[in-house]
């Protein structure tokens, strides 16, 4: 079957998200996924916008969280004080789970989307938290999008924005956060998950024609990988969905 | 007419009003949603400098002043407007050459923030950014935030719960309250009192307008009656905040004015390749804002055409069919 | 249609399944508007009993809970439903007598409680009630509070701003969130999920929605399609938070419910005498609540005449000529 | 001239309401003392409700600030929070004043609307603060009904509810409180006011007929009388408007 990378990609997250949960989504391949899970197989997910949008209809692609199309045919237009308070509110903060991107992970799902280099003169200046610190301090799991490189799996970040695991084990909760966590780091040549004893990340799966070392390879760290097995090519149905109910334009994909 | 009814006013003199060097200045709007674009441009047109900006995500605005020259402070949450840039290039730009200084916070601590303005209280408290370097690294230091009596003595402060254990909780950041010296924002509609009424979501714009000493309304329609008084539940600001009233349709442009009109995504893809490049973003300051008098003399170098192609489907909020390729 | 969809159930059923002997309870509505009163005439009917229950200033229907004996805790900021009682009248009688324990709070620290317990923070700041008796007086002893999990360790807590006078600030009263087992509130419009809609003023009822465990909504109109979605800026609680959805038509009666109806001030009045006299009490008790089965009984009662001379006129919301000597 | 003590009362405080004041309203006399202002003497002062409405038209007379009358043609619609925040926000709660009662009151303007006796096991219960004590913390200035009474003139409140100058000049800052306090007490026999420098309740004036004396007769605690006038009685046009505007059929006259 033909499949980009990116549809790919898109696919096994949206398989993470179940009937029910209330999906926060950003920018870009993560709200894809999150509509592509609506269209194929969590129809009765939640989808839900930082900016203060509730059960969007998403008829067109949005091209930001603040796009005038999540805001038609909602449950509630509210604000980013509702939309956030949602979200540490336990209550309904537990039973969303939030799609991610960043700029670096590390060990424990850490990210930053913040800076490469120092934090007062960087190297490389990235837009921020945004609502990522948010989500990830409140949410109870996370999915979060990487592209394998060995400068994104980082065994150090340049600056942590966005609550992983912390420091490993108990970590959230001496911070002071709530629990809760990264569930999947989903990437380019394969699919991560965080060991539930460790908190460390480790290899789910590869895609079709990848390895466990090639991942490797891109990682400045090192994960286990002697549980990973091949990972489901998308299917003949969630590939036309995904391609004609959620892009058909290819605005994203 | 009540003295403080006489709130319309031109947008250049709202802004000579207004914004002044070095004042403190938020403006409404999300990523490429509502941003008060008009006021934005007249606000570089004016060449105001030094300006302490206080955003969440306040995108295309944001980028535009610092790309204007306007910005030497910036207290932010998120420098971006989605797919047409991820990261805002002038604010990228600027931050790495050290010609604007950067206070990082998260969305729901600026909008936090802002409400606690808005409230009248000096912080509010939140469990975000707990463990993270939101909270070790700071872009104002002490010693700055000494010097400068309109910043607060610290970033951000972590404190136990005093209430022991209540609601699970052992710690909570607490974040001090922002009161710009002027908030602008753009709605639907504004009637000459400065009741507001916002369409969609109201992103931080309210608490934005309620946190500021002045504030400085742009509208689409500016209705010279009490008309708004007849639907109330959907007014989100009274007057008694409001201090100028402006009316600057497609005020918003190229952002997005839901019910009213889609962003123009022509112009900010167009945008992101100028912002790249000094010289052509000169040529486009040039062009698109020092060139253009007023608001309109933009939108007709743009052409009818483009305007009219994001004209919003009144059912739907946006304009259906725009090519957004 | 999904499992959590199927949220519509009889206020007999909601009441059974979701109040229950010791829980923390709140209602929404203020004084003489928008009080659930259906659900509280059912949970007296359901003789249930120890409620604790969470107040601002929820007047007829927190002195009929404490009249019909279901309230042992009361946290609250005013008893009183305006010119009908300035008092509640059970609601003294049962403080004078020490049947009920009260903690005192304004009406702000109230409202603030609640939206603490919405946005999931242990506390939330306000500057109100620094050097009264609100702060130095307490309904419930420290060792009670010990005694009680259910119930934060301090009635509030003084501190000073850790942001050093930032806002001309030196102190402020921290006041611990509330999260109720369950609120109940009464709306105009609620569709099959639970979505819902207020007319007019919301009080505190988004907050208590959002702020309790369970949400138990009774409402005027039951839209059995997504009809509510269709204007989503005039709905303040989205379905997530919704466990029950209850078509109560006149629902809130003997108060008001802004554009349907007006509260029915002959009833008040009458309620205000009976309240004043244990034995007329026990009457009305067992006129209008014990020997009406349904709300609909007591409506029949209460007379076809006197229910349509209160019904709203839908521009101003209110019956405009209504006899409320 | 004839007219009640009620409507004289009413009047006396609307006269304290300046063009452009934002006027916080509690119910009955209070809520009638701001209607009687904007027909009379200050009409483009705005009406303000703890319940969330602003500058509500109020064509009939509202009998509680949840009424639905009060709900009807205002600038918005919101709810406890929003008018709070209206209030602890200095930027419109300096302008604001607001129109109270009590049970209660001592020589430095400060309200007992709770218990009469002890806390715990009082004698007599009230409504308790409402909003009072939130409107007392915060606003510029506040107008306050009493009936003279010995019994509510008391040297030592039973309970304090509502802040006035705490215990006398600087006690307010001293407890952190905003500035502000109480500017006059209208009551049954005459006018008081507070002195700037000592906090201290004083006489301003008496109605017609009644002595300095006899007011102090009334009272648990002394007040200077030295300054006190005859205050203006009710004009004709003031009674007019106040009986055929305001409360025409008398709900609360």
């Amino acid at each position: 079957m033909d499949y980009t990378l990116k549809e790919l990609m898109t696919i096994c997250a949206a398989r993470e998200i179940k009937n029910n949960d209330i999906v926060f989504c950003g920018t870009g391949i993560s709200m894809l996924a999150a509509m592509a899970a609506k269209n194929i197989n969590a129809p009765d997910s939640v989808i839900f916008f930082e900016t203060g949008a509730i059960d969007s209809r998403l008829e067109d692609i949005p091209l930001a969280v603040a796009d005038p199309r999540i805001m038609y045919h909602t449950s509630a237009n509210g604000g980013l004080m509702e939309a956030f308070c949602t979200m540490q509110n336990p209550l309904s903060g537990t039973r969303i789970v939030g799609i991610l991107g960043a700029a670096q992970i590390d060990l424990y799902g850490n990210l930053n989307s913040t800076v490469i280099g120092e934090y007062d003169a960087p190297d490389v200046r990235f837009s921020g938290s945004g609502g990522a610190c948010d989500v990830a301090s409140f949410v109870s799991r996370s999915i979060i999008f990487m592209k394998m490189e060995k400068r994104k799996f980082k065994k150090k970040l340049d600056y942590l924005t966005s609550p992983g695991f912390l420091d490993g084990p108990g970590g959230r909760e001496k911070a002071g956060l709530p629990p809760g966590g990264p569930d999947k780091v989903i990437t380019d040549m394969g699919v991560m998950g965080f060991d539930e004893h460790t908190r460390k990340m480790f290899l789910i799966g590869c895609f079709p024609g990848i390895t466990p070392d090639q991942i490797l390879d891109n990682m400045e760290f090192e994960i286990r990988t002697d549980r990973a097995v091949e990972i489901a090519v998308p299917t003949q149905t969630e590939l036309t969905l995904l391609r004609e109910k959620c892009d058909p334009h290819g605005l994203i994909l | 007419m009540k003295p403080e009814d006489n709130k319309v006013m031109r947008l250049q003199d709202a802004v000579e009003k207004y914004v002044t060097d070095g004042c403190h200045l938020s403006i409404g709007g999300f990523t490429l949603n509502r941003n008060p674009m008009a006021a934005v441009y007249e606000i570089i047109r004016q060449k105001i400098k030094d300006l302490h900006v206080y955003a969440h995500s306040n995108g295309q605005g944001v980028d535009e002043l610092i790309g204007g020259g306007c910005v030497s402070r910036l207290e932010i949450a998120y420098g971006g407007t989605g797919k047409f840039m991820s990261t805002c290039i002038r604010f990228k730009k600027a931050v790495q050459e050290q010609t604007i200084i950067v206070e990082d916070y998260s969305n729901f601590q600026m909008t936090l923030r802002f409400l606690a303005g808005a409230m009248g209280i000096a912080f509010l408290p939140t469990r975000s950014s707990l463990g993270t370097d939101i909270i070790n690294k700071w872009g104002f230091p002490k010693a700055f935030r000494k010097q400068h009596d309109r910043i607060p003595n610290q970033k951000l402060v972590v404190m136990d719960n005093p209430f022991d254990g209540w609601c699970d909780t052992k710690k909570v950041v607490l974040v001090p309250a922002i009161t710009p010296d002027v908030t602008i924002i753009h709605v639907q509609m504004a009637d000459f009192r400065g009741n507001c009424r916002i369409e969609g979501l109201t992103f931080a714009d309210v608490e934005q307008a309620k946190a500021a000493k002045r504030l400085v309304i742009t509208c689409e329609e500016l209705l010279d009656d009490d008309y708004l008084k007849t639907d109330p539940d959907r007014n989100q600001i009274p007057f008694i905040h409001a201090d100028a009233v402006v009316k600057v349709p497609f005020g918003a442009y190229p952002t997005a004015c839901f019910k009213y009109y889609d962003y123009d995504a022509t112009y900010m893809k167009a945008y992101a390749r100028a912002a790249k490049n000094d010289d052509a973003y000169q040529q486009y300051l040039a062009a698109y804002i020092f060139d253009c008098p007023t608001h309109t003399h933009l939108l007709d170098k743009v052409g009818r055409r483009r305007v009219e192609s994001i004209l919003a489907d009144r059912n739907r909020g946006y304009a259906k069919h725009l090519d957004r390729k």
